[in-house]
């Protein structure tokens, strides 16, 4: 019931973002997704930066293996058999697609502005790209097609309204946004039950995606003892205490158990 | 329930004296039984005008899909991506489309402007039972109607479960992506049953209560006949589809479990409730327009109608057995086998009921004297486009037949001949026929043949070829087609149809001009211009407030004695005409008070 | 361009198309007599000056014919029909050594649970494909229909095979391919917006052929 | 067809063309609506008996849920409500306009219909209020249409004793009791409100008469309708 009256109300507000007329134009995705980094407003010298790298411990399980002969335009993007990214792992243990975010610390009532740049999610080849990234509260996502057969997005929130578009031909592009801080919310397709992507919502430009070699870097932090939170779809969560005072820079390495 | 307890006994008993009225309670909240027939023409009409418009978009994308639809720029971008109708557009386009044609164009169009207009008219009433709630149940329906149409304007757009709203579809916003326009469906439907059941009470206690001294169950017009009937469905269905409404919209707001199988629920159970109004409802779709296609083709053919008392029971008998039918929409559900068997015999038994009046409507016109105005070839295009339509059924009632056939265009072919080949010709028929009594005018001739001649070709280049890619198994409510290399090589027909359809629906605007028209500049009509029998053609054009009050026309005879040797020199015999030979109806004896 | 039913793949689609010629024929002889009727009167009878209508009120004998003869010809209709509806979905018609595939229907996936190597569903050796129907040709096979979220309907034209799934019931629908082949699978029924997607693809195969498709797929290959 | 001119005996109907329709118009309506209400009720009852038989796990049994004696009285109070309907009936048909008057040689007083229709309201809406406090105090406990609310006095007993409490068909018990009490609680008032309406604008100004008195005797049907339905949703939903 609760839930209903927010999506009644989400959707008042969606209908008056929409009704903004945002109609997306397909853009050039930014290279590998560092949103915080791009998006800080307070962004250079100023302020403290945390980075590290994400390591897991143990072997990792092996991705299911996608049959995407029902999908030959898909199929034919890819010269062996693509597999799920549900843990993609790196040289020497170093975990990607870890979604890292400053849980607590940041002074309450501070508010930061959302970037004007949107986040593209792109359906490639049946897969979502980028699989896990993050965003600030309001800033626009810009879903598009590269595939030319039907996706739906379907977002499964809990504190945000709940969207389910679809996107029948390739080119096609959706621009959508969240309205409540929220880690994290899924995106699935039902029409390819394999394609899963994972969205951050965060009040501030403090998060970071680790990168192939799990690295990350969160930057801009003003001085305080922050408690910084990953996120990974199996494995679960870490967190970690860190300190910044002044410009300096920090490091925090985390380490999952794979289990 | 207060408003029953109060109206008047004699309807128009209140307004039996003419004092002059304000234009609102002349024409906005009239009690008058002919203006509110005449408000629920126009609203109905516009709502037909709102189904076609999503009719067209339909055929655009089945005939050219992936196209930019024309004009879909103004489309806000959930529905369309750069013109492109989107398949969630696409599937609120079909919802939308059937329960607009069903609920709220055809289904008020014939029982709500003519059980309204001729009841009284043709009984010699002087107005409803309960005007009051007359005038209610037009205003209801009028709200219900736009309750519905807001569906398009909530940020997620109408409802998306189908005209049958299918639960679990309907019931769980995470399947279907509409939130808050399938709670609108539900509510609106509730709302619409209660005016319907309003309506209908009061059309069957006028039949029953308000006849002119003389006019006898069997010297009613087949017209009354029907809509006296059909009331009685509408009574006994619509509370049906009201009760599944109100689970739907609870399982939907208050999270109870009617429908979700999760908690015990049951998907089956909402298709029963449904069906089992929706069968009736077919019936409430067509039994009117039967009624009137009686009384007219008897008039084009200057002869009494063949077999007035099988008309009768025939009339009867569908309505029975329309009660015991509506399994028939669900021989694939995965209800019980056996039960299929039942409801496959009761279905195929309809056709004989059909077939008497089929036959009775040629035998009307045998040797005949045939008058080709408007309303007499739009009706003999109902017969014979009704036929087709009736036998197409036996196609889906024989079970083993209907496994391949059923969800398919051939079932959209099937129903568009009942419905837009049966009703909506009957229409055509029917409101030239009784435009000028209600708005003391005619409708265009030449502009009504023309306009006949087209609908009748176009019609049929758009429905008849949907048989064809429907045996060829395109199911229904597909967004594209072609994405099945089975359904491919129809493609061709599929752009076809939809030129056709494109064409059918410009013919209509000539319909629309010729009423619009007409209204003002219509060659003014004479008293009785089609020379018919029917008490209505005793007043003048238009009929006045309170018809014949606050004296009531004597009934000396049947609605059908066209031609009869007394009749002399003309070749009718209206039943308020009274012959040297006949007697005053004496009215019964007033009974005791209980 | 096609102008008749899809060409026949099962054991199904001979009767019933039968079927649907007798009643082609039956209904066509009816649809010809009225709209004949219809345009003789028409010509014949039309208004003409100094001509006057037959003043009659029916005859009860016309009417008892063309009641009569619509009721035998539905009721011996529907005997004949039932024989072949009982044949075809009566639970006690599915033949005892059928062959059993899982159908899972979900938004907008034909998920089909194969019984591995041992012939038997509910094993470990079970293994799923997504929108890949593979059975044997002249064998019979009973799918086991279940539904996850909407209303689905299981529908191959080929076969003349249409079941709905539905959430919350098992049913099994049974058929025999008498056509080896590639064919498809349909949605009937609307399960959403992705409802026309819901494609997948069938192939009937000779016995030795699905043999060897089970065991790659057991070995968890993917063609 | 009556006329403001014609003066008539209103009981009778306005225009009988032929023998058999001899009910006035406004009974024979509230007879054709009440024929669609058995319909409503009939789709609700119905789907309460198909989803209730069609279950695998046993039904709660009521008494473990409901207050069965509560609901007993409040069954006798719209009995009661009845019989004073039928009271009121009688005395406008022989013409007792009046509230209560002394009868020589009775120590009670006679009651006229102003009395009985007001002891016909007080028990409506006695049963209304009645079934509201039910309400309430069922949320309370944790039974909400949804089912037993998680951690509530009603979930936890139901984990404890499944069988008795229904654990596994707590959602559509909730669903069909409070949509088919609730929407017989609905018609009650409807029937209160349109008698409080009758009250006031037609019985205290004295506007019925033994010539006329078809608001009593229209409101009467329905209201013995009513009574009717809730002795049927009494027996199968708290006895049963």
């Amino acid at each position: 019931m609760k839930g209903r009256i927010f999506s009644v109300v989400g959707g008042m507000f969606l209908l008056t973002v929409c009704s903004k007329g945002d109609r997306g134009t397909v853009q050039a995705a930014p290279p590998a997704p560092q949103p915080a980094v791009s998006s800080d407003p307070t962004a250079g010298a100023a302020g403290g930066t945390i980075t590290g790298k994400i390591k897991f411990t143990g072997v990792a399980p092996k991705n299911p293996a996608i049959d995407m002969s029902e999908e030959a335009a898909c199929k034919a993007k890819y010269k062996t058999t693509p597999t799920e990214e549900n843990v993609v792992a790196g040289p020497a243990n170093a975990l990607a697609n870890v979604f890292i975010y400053v849980s607590a610390g940041v002074p309450a009532g501070q508010t930061f502005t959302a970037p004007t740049t949107p986040v593209v999610l792109d359906q490639n080849g049946c897969r979502y790209h980028p699989h896990v990234f993050g965003v600030m509260v309001g800033q626009n996502i810009e879903i598009k097609n590269s595939d030319p057969l039907l996706h739906n997005i379907k977002a499964i929130a809990k504190k945000n309204r709940p969207f389910n578009v679809s996107q029948p031909n390739a080119g096609m592009t959706k621009t959508v946004t969240f309205a409540a801080p929220e880690v994290m919310v899924n995106l699935e397709c039902n029409v390819h039950g394999w394609m899963h992507a994972y969205v951050g919502v965060r009040p501030d430009p403090f998060y970071a995606v680790s990168g192939p070699d799990g690295s990350f870097s969160i930057t801009g932090l003003p001085p305080g003892t922050y408690t910084i939170e990953a996120w990974h779809e199996k494995f679960g969560t870490q967190t970690a205490t860190v300190t910044i005072a002044g410009t300096e820079s920090k490091t925090a390495n985390l380490t999952f158990a794979a289990h | 329930m207060t408003s029953v307890a109060h109206a008047k006994p004699a309807g128009g008993a209140h307004d039996a004296h003419h004092a002059p009225m304000s234009f609102w309670r002349k024409y906005i909240f009239s009690t008058d039984h002919k203006i509110i027939g005449i408000q629920f023409l126009f609203v109905s009409l516009f709502f037909l005008l709102v189904g076609g418009l999503l009719a067209m978009q339909i055929r655009w994308q089945l005939g050219f899909p992936g196209k930019p639809l024309p004009g879909g720029g103004i489309l806000p971008e959930s529905m369309v991506s750069g013109g492109v109708i989107l398949p969630e557009y696409y599937i609120q386009l079909v919802t939308m489309h059937g329960t607009f044609m069903v609920f709220f164009a055809i289904m008020p169009l014939l029982v709500g402007v003519y059980a309204n207009f001729l009841i009284p008219l043709k009984l010699g009433g002087h107005d409803m039972a309960f005007p009051r709630i007359n005038m209610w149940s037009f205003w209801l329906a009028l709200v219900a109607g736009l309750i519905m149409l807001s569906g398009f304007f909530m940020p997620d757009g109408a409802p998306r479960a189908g005209w049958t709203m299918y639960a679990p579809l309907s019931a769980r916003p995470d399947l279907s992506g509409a939130t808050i326009s399938q709670k609108l469906w539900s509510i609106s439907i509730v709302v619409l049953g209660l005016s319907s059941v309003m309506g209908s009470v009061n059309y069957i206690t006028t039949v029953i209560n308000h006849r002119a001294p003389g006019m006898t169950w069997f010297r009613m017009p087949l017209s009354v006949w029907a809509l006296f009937i059909t009331a009685i469905l509408a009574v006994l269905a619509l509370p049906v589809l009201q009760g599944a409404a109100i689970m739907l919209l609870f399982d939907q707001t208050i999270g109870t479990h009617f429908f979700d199988p999760g908690a015990g629920g049951q998907p089956l159970l909402w298709q029963h409730l449904f069906w089992f109004f929706g069968h009736p409802e077919v019936y409430i779709l067509i039994l009117p327009a039967m009624g009137m296609v009686s009384d007219i083709i008897a008039n084009g053919s200057r002869k009494p109608i063949f077999g007035y008392h099988s008309m009768v029971f025939a009339i009867i008998g569908i309505a029975f057995l329309g009660w015991i039918v509506w399994g028939h929409h669900m021989f694939m559900s995965g209800m019980n086998p056996t039960l299929g068997s039942t409801f496959m015999v009761s279905t195929l038994l309809i056709a004989v009921p059909s077939a008497i009046k089929v036959f009775n409507w040629l035998g009307t016109m045998w040797r005949g004297n045939l008058r080709f105005h408007v309303p007499m070839l739009n009706a003999i295009g109902f017969v014979s486009m009704f036929t087709i339509g009736g036998l197409s059924g036996i196609f889906m009632a024989a079970t083993p037949v209907d496994i391949p056939l059923h969800d398919t265009q051939f079932i959209v072919a099937h129903l568009h001949y009942v419905l837009f080949g049966g009703s909506l010709f009957a229409l055509f028929a029917a409101i030239p026929y009784w435009y000028p009594k209600m708005f003391g005018r005619m409708m265009h001739e030449g502009i009504g043949k023309v306009h006949f001649w087209l609908t009748f070709v176009f019609y049929n280049m758009t429905f008849f070829p949907m048989h064809i890619i429907g045996m060829g198994g395109q199911m229904r409510r597909i967004y594209d087609p072609t994405i099945y290399d089975f359904l491919k090589p129809q493609q061709p027909l599929n752009e076809f149809i939809s030129y056709s359809a494109f064409a059918l629906f410009a013919v209509q605007f000539l319909f629309a001009f010729n009423f619009l028209w007409s209204l003002k500049f219509g060659k003014k009509a004479s008293q009785n211009p089609w020379e018919d029998n029917g008490l209505e053609w005793s007043l003048p054009n238009p009929a006045p407030h309170g018809n014949w009050a606050p004296k009531t026309p004597n009934v000396y005879r049947g609605p059908y004695e066209f031609s009869a040797p007394e009749a002399g020199d003309k070749d009718y015999l209206p039943q308020y005409t009274k012959l040297p030979t006949d007697r005053d109806p004496v009215p019964a004896p007033l009974p005791a008070t209980h | 361009m096609r102008w008749w039913l899809p060409d026949a793949g099962s054991t199904f689609a001979g009767p019933i198309d039968t079927l649907f010629l007798a009643i082609l024929i039956i209904t066509g002889i009816a649809l010809v007599v009225v709209e004949v009727g219809l345009v003789t009167f028409v010509i014949k009878y039309r208004a003409r000056p100094g001509r006057k209508a037959f003043y009659t009120h029916g005859s009860t004998r016309a009417e008892v014919i063309w009641t009569a003869i619509p009721a035998v010809t539905m009721v011996a209709l529907g005997l004949i029909s039932n024989h072949y509806w009982v044949l075809m979905k009566d639970k006690k018609s599915i033949p005892p050594n059928a062959y059993h595939l899982g159908v899972h229907a979900k938004q907008f996936e034909w998920l089909v649970t194969y019984p591995g190597p041992d012939g038997k569903l509910g094993t470990a050796d079970d293994f799923t494909v997504r929108n890949q129907l593979h059975v044997t040709v002249n064998e019979p096979i009973a799918v086991e229909l279940t539904s996850e979220d909407a209303i689905h309907s299981f529908f191959v034209p080929e076969w003349r095979v249409k079941q709905d799934a539905v959430p919350g019931m098992h049913i099994t629908a049974w058929f025999q391919a008498t056509k080896t082949g590639e064919f498809e699978i349909g949605c009937a029924e609307l399960c959403g917006m992705g409802h026309y997607k819901m494609r997948g693809r069938v192939f009937v195969h000779t016995p030795e052929d699905y043999k060897a498709w089970v065991a790659q797929q057991a070995a968890g290959g993917t063609e | 067809m009556t006329h403001a001119t014609q003066a008539l005996d209103q009981m009778r109907p306005p225009h009988p063309a032929e023998p058999g329709s001899g009910v006035y118009s406004n009974k024979l309506g509230m007879w054709v609506f009440l024929a669609s209400d058995v319909m409503f009720f009939t789709a609700l009852i119905g789907s309460y008996i198909v989803l209730r038989f069609g279950m695998s796990s046993s039904w709660a049994q009521p008494a473990a849920v409901l207050n069965v004696p509560l609901t007993g009285l409040n069954t006798f109070l719209l009995i009661c409500s009845s019989v004073a309907m039928v009271k009121a009936y009688a005395a406008i048909a022989d013409g007792k306009k009046y509230f209560l008057r002394q009868v020589p040689g009775k120590t009670l007083q006679d009651g006229g219909l102003k009395f009985w229709l007001l002891i016909t309201i007080i028990c409506g809406a006695g049963f209304v209020g009645v079934q509201v406090f039910e309400y309430i105090k069922l949320v309370g406990h944790g039974f909400t249409p949804a089912g037993y609310r998680e951690g509530s006095l009603l979930a936890e007993h139901a984990l404890a004793d499944p069988v008795k409490y229904g654990a596994g068909v707590a959602g559509m018990y909730g669903s069909a009791f409070f949509t088919m009490t609730g929407f017989h609680g609905f018609h009650v008032t409807c029937g209160v409100i349109s008698m409080l309406y009758l009250y006031f604008t037609k019985v205290l100004p004295e506007k019925y008469s033994p010539q006329d008195y078809r608001g009593i005797e229209v409101i009467g049907l329905y209201w013995h309708f009513v009574d009717l339905v809730w002795i049927i949703l009494f027996t199968i939903v708290y006895l049963i």
